[in-house]
């Protein structure tokens, strides 16, 4: 057991090193990628040249076949990758969502056309995509979205509201899912299509959320035309696109950054006094922090279990759903702890310990817990795929959505 | 055995209830988070009228004359709507600051004031980031003068009256100063809970008035905040059901897969907790109110316990709302925050859980020591 | 707001004192009475001639008619005389099923023959019931049951087996549910009957527990002859009639007794030692035992508020459901902290601090949890009957108990 | 990155695995129970003969030479099978004790008794009910003989050798003591967990040898528990493990309502958090593992989160594996309360949770100030 690099890996890192070292700043110790950014029209310009200079240099699209346009790499490769560049300062990825979702998809349900077209300026970072499943009335329950498309000619017209779209006020491109025959069930009716953002009737408007920041959007469809050259898959098989989406999703290896934790932690209650003594003395805190350290610590040595499997080649295991499920409430339990640490003042938002750093993470933890996927369907998913229990008692899988809609209306 | 409020005092709670739900429901918490408003003065004149701001004041004062029972349920009501008024500043802590420790003429001067909700009070004694020791207060008294920095001081800005914890030669001395007079000055401090503005308030020099007994400030202090911590369970619970009852309406009307979410055990059983929660809060809250109105000698344990409680219910009540709405949970526009920021407002005002759970344990062993 | 009696019900705690002081020896302070006792031949008659002095000083059935033979009281002088009695060595309950339950059952769903032979006694102490509704395959579903009465002339013919029946092996009689027809669906098939339980072919056995005690019994039923005229309600109508025991069950008053709480948790926290210093002063500890705290006067101050309800002739709240949710877990929790206090002495389970006591407790709150009503079955009845959410979604509805068995062997 | 156990080591657990699978069924967790054995001869005889009681010895001593990351392997598979047989006691404690801090002379003489299972040996540390400071031990060395009474004992009655800590003229000792000498008495205590069985052991003079440094005991007590507490939490991963399976297996079997009454979020929630305390003891426990074998600075942190996250995913794991089983899980007859039972002991032999946090806590102190 070693957390040592093979030697391919080593090299690579080498050369991934040298790469950020000539053309990034190297990051402050201690400081981290700031999670929420405004993604105004600077930012998005220097993170588009920043993709085409990673491209460049063979560091983009690590994990995809050199035929689509990627480097052929291991996804080890993509995580050693992500672990040097985190140590620089660079641009915000306003490119995950395309190329770990949307363009994977269509290289897989797309045409030759589709690909010729697309691929390419994605990889470059000339065109952004984004992804639009979500809806008000379907969250966790994707498939019960009610955005309508209906058949006109070679076109189809599409009406209907998307909810939590990252990035659609940047993007260029969109991968849409929408109901095309209400007839039948559920998940049969849907058809995947991709859409030009600026297309006539596509409106975006973020929405502001408890943690003040703003980087989902609503999208709202009026009229809105797009060509049936533009579907993907066929016609009521928009689900089994969807899924490859969503797998994809799943694949993507994220390293929560920005995120208090238990140095932070430790570093406040060592500052910080209970009872006349300092916090760090007191044993319910003692007690609270090494329960942290163990959530926190188990979480990391799980990526490296993870990492582990990868760097062999082989499949990593079941394991690595856990870190949502558990991060989340940990982040909530550390920042309201360490409010509690800093007395009344736990409730400045602005100043103060961490210039109220503390604040806006347990603001931000209630959401964590749902976006994404609900603390209450991740434990669904442990229970279902990796310990092989039942699903749920499914109402919706013999009628058809319209007479699902009109039965919730009828309550 | 009579372990229960009396008809008449839940007649004042129906009455106080139904006021704060005509006149301060969810959509005036965001007129005030949002806007340049101190507090909702509409609301608070209305709780004045109806006698609610004196319920434990004397009549002498112009308060109602009751007692601490009615204060409770005054306090659940005004904690179920969330309203935005400076309630437990000024009746839970200033005025009853006053009551407990004012000399006549302060009294005289003060109560009917508050009473009217024509002056509003605050205590003061954070002094900005991290918990110091009573014994190590910057902000000094001396010469009937107040110097020093107070931050964050709940209700700052609308509070025409401060009760100050300063030091100063006899060791921690609580002292009243008008707000209003020279050598004091204030801006606004941004918190977790818009809907509740604080401040950071300057005295320069201001004339500020012993209350109380010089050097006893600590001790004063406790008293108030074990007090307070009573009345602050009940707006506890009040929140806490709020949120419940926005979670479990929501749970009927939204559907996924096909059914209401409210039907999945996951969410079930959730709300469950937040009902026993909220249960055994208020169990303890009813006894720590008798203990309060009866001055009886468990009060230190049943305040403890009633703290802990209260805050344990509305924090988790709170934030299972938000899980419970899902993706809407965590917008600005839907509701659930509003709770969420007030549930953690009222547990750091007067001392965090850590600190009450290791006094009800010091009041348990004196208790069983004697 | 007050603990103090009405005069009414001052006067009636002296008379039962007074009773009580004239018939039973005053218990220990400190001591309490024990939970899990042999049911001897000894104990039972013990039991037998307490429950007849009781009768006759007006303190059996208090709160039954006088019709029946009860004491016309109220339910508020149940429980005063229940927190004296408690103050007294008496002999244990071995009438509170047959009291508390059966007997109100045969009163509303028996005949007046019925009644006339079997209440007296009953009351008398003569004879003791005990109620035979769960089995192996049917706890908390209870109406899922198999044993089979098929009809034979006047006669029914009972083969099958019972589970978990408190006292079976010294009860005279026993209430008996069982399927007259396995092909309607599940609730409509059932009829109870009550039997003499030394009949032939009725056999109980101890099924002994985690915590070595073994009250409750396994009770087989091979050709048991059952005549109709012990039948209670109409054929096919037993779930409704059971629904009546259940009912009955849920309004006993229960005041959990012989439990370690929070007193002894102090006082082992005073004398052990923990880092080197006294327990009690460590934080940690003093977090939990204030938990702890917290807790266990949250139910006993919600008992208070049920009583003052019944006190006012008021129908208490639903907050008395609470109770067995929380005191399961907080048994549990306390022995399992205290059992860590002791170090490694906490695995003595004979002698040591309390003698064992809180080993005995770790062992018991395992089946506390799970006796009379899972946790997870409490959370849903609060879920839905307090809080009116929906039920789960049931499968079991609309189709026969023969096809769900069958349904079930094929799986 | 190379964060896992080899290709042989997996292979090692594996033939470990089967061999308790077919040979230690929990049939054989109940004839130790109730029947008179001390202990399972015949599993612990095919222990040593697949070399696993020596897995971490050298093999001048008769082991197999390899290291604690065979030993963690092992120890995973002996707490799934629930195994009753001295592997904490003998393998953990007694066996490292003397490879730690043995004298030549001690190691030859030992260990090939040891690692053959000819020897069984015990750690005596515990002088009665709750806790007390090394300083105060009441067994005293002296003149080479031990004199003093040591009690709970695990595997006290089979054992041949004890490690007992003894106080003395120059403090806090470990020796050495061969059971089957004269001055040694025994008798059985009983226990939550009578699979194991426990004794108390009298010493009356019986001979002694130092075991490592004169005065060093609590020292060396701490060196050999932080060790045992990374090999523990392997031992309680595995049970928990079994304990999950059992539960889940139990859920997929058993219909009520008409359902498996796995389908039920209740169920699956409870599993899915089982599972989720058991990957993250994993994840510690396999950092604490990689310390352990590389002696790495970082032990004494890894350590004490490793035996924090075994207790509690051992804990979690067995009770609510009782609780999945409703009332048939409280029956002695069916087979979650041996986890239940096990689970505890093993929380308790090496010191509890609350002791094992403040440790870690001032591990992470120590590094962060470094």
């Amino acid at each position: 057991m070693n957390f040592n690099d093979t030697p391919d890996e080593a090299q690579f890192r080498l050369k991934a090193r040298a790469f950020l070292e000539a053309n990034a700043p190297r990051r402050e110790r201690g400081t981290q990628p700031s999670r929420t950014v405004d993604r105004d029209a600077e930012v998005i310009k220097s993170a588009k040249a920043w993709q085409a200079k990673k491209l460049a240099a063979g560091f983009a699209a690590i994990t995809w076949p050199k035929a689509v346009g990627g480097q052929g790499g291991t996804p080890i490769q993509q995580i050693v990758y992500a672990q040097e560049e985190a140590q620089f300062v660079t641009p915000p990825g306003v490119f995950d969502i395309g190329l770990g979702m949307c363009i994977p998809t269509l290289i897989k349900h797309g045409s030759k056309e589709h690909m010729m077209r697309h691929v390419k300026p994605a990889l470059t970072g000339d065109e952004i995509w984004c992804q639009l499943f979500s809806e008000p009335a379907a969250g966790s329950d994707v498939a019960g979205i009610r955005t309508r498309a209906k058949r006109d000619g070679d076109n189809w017209i599409v009406n209907g509201q998307k909810v939590w779209t990252t990035g659609a006020h940047f993007s260029d491109f969109g991968l849409l899912l929408v109901r095309t025959d209400p007839d039948v069930a559920k998940h049969k009716g849907l058809t995947m299509f991709f859409l030009d953002m600026k297309s006539k009737g596509v409106e975006a408007r973020p929405i502001k959320q408890v943690s003040g920041g703003a980087e989902f959007n609503e999208v709202f469809f009026t009229d809105v035309v797009i060509p049936d050259s533009q579907r993907l898959g066929t016609i009521g098989d928009g689900w089994t696109v969807a899924l490859t989406t969503l797998m994809n999703e799943r694949l993507a290896v994220g390293i929560a950054t920005g995120i208090l934790g238990v140095e932070d932690f430790l570093a406040l209650a060592r500052s910080s006094h209970l009872d006349e003594e300092p916090a760090i003395r007191n044993g319910a805190i003692r007690d609270r922090l090494a329960q942290f350290f163990v959530e926190s610590e188990g979480l990391k040595y799980t990526r490296y279990r993870m990492w582990t499997a990868l760097s062999r080649g082989e499949t990593p295991g079941p394991q690595s759903s856990i870190n949502k499920v558990v991060s989340g409430k940990l982040m909530q339990d550390l920042a309201s702890l360490s409010m509690e640490l800093m007395g009344e003042a736990g409730m400045v938002s602005g100043e103060g310990p961490g210039n109220g750093a503390f604040q806006r993470q347990w603001l931000g933890a209630a959401g964590f817990r749902i976006a994404g996927g609900t603390d209450e369907i991740l434990r669904n998913i442990i229970a279902e795929r990796v310990l092989g229990m039942p699903p749920d008692v499914r109402v919706d899988k013999d009628v058809t959505f319209a007479q699902l809609e009109s039965a919730r209306a009828k309550r | 055995m009579e372990f229960d409020f009396s008809d008449d005092q839940k007649l004042l709670k129906d009455q106080v209830q139904r006021f704060l739900h005509d006149k301060s429901p969810l959509t005036v918490v965001r007129r005030v988070m949002e806007g340049s408003e101190t507090y909702a003065a509409d609301v608070w004149r209305g709780l004045a009228d109806l006698g609610a701001l004196g319920v434990a004041v004397p009549e002498a004062f112009g308060g109602m004359g009751l007692g601490a029972l009615e204060l409770c349920v005054v306090a659940e009501e005004v904690g179920r709507s969330c309203a935005p008024v400076p309630f437990q500043s000024s009746v839970c802590l200033a005025t009853d600051a006053v009551v407990q420790f004012g000399s006549d003429a302060q009294k005289a001067k003060w109560l009917p004031l508050l009473v009217a909700g024509k002056a509003i009070g605050t205590l003061a004694v954070a002094e900005g980031a991290r918990r110091k020791p009573a014994s190590q207060l910057a902000t000094t008294f001396a010469n009937d003068k107040l110097t020093g920095l107070k931050t964050p001081v709940l209700d700052g800005e609308a509070a025409t009256l401060a009760i100050v914890l300063a030091g100063g030669p006899a060791g921690p001395t609580m002292v009243l100063v008008d707000l209003t007079a020279n050598g004091v000055s204030r801006k606004r401090v941004e918190t977790i809970d818009p809907a509740r503005k604080q401040a950071e308030i300057v005295f320069e020099g201001a004339a500020a008035d012993v209350l109380g007994e010089r050097g006893a400030g600590a001790r004063q202090l406790d008293t108030l905040h074990q007090r307070a911590a009573v009345v602050a369970a009940f707006e506890q619970i009040g929140g806490a059901e709020a949120a419940l009852y926005m979670a479990r309406d929501f749970a009927l009307e939204r559907y996924a897969f096909g059914r209401q979410i409210g039907s999945y055990q996951a969410i079930k059983h959730k709300l469950a907790d937040a009902y026993i929660k909220i249960e055994l809060a208020r169990s303890n809250a009813y006894y720590g109110a008798m203990m309060l109105a009866s001055g009886g000698a468990d009060l230190p344990l049943a305040a403890a316990a009633s703290r802990v409680a209260g805050i344990e219910a509305y924090e988790y009540a709170s934030k299972e709302n938000i899980q419970t709405h899902g993706g809407i949970g965590f917008t600005y526009a839907a509701d659930p925050h509003l709770h969420y920021r007030r549930s953690r407002l009222l547990a750091l005002t007067l001392g965090g859980s850590t600190v009450w759970k290791n006094r009800l344990v010091t009041a348990l062993e004196k208790r069983n020591a004697a």
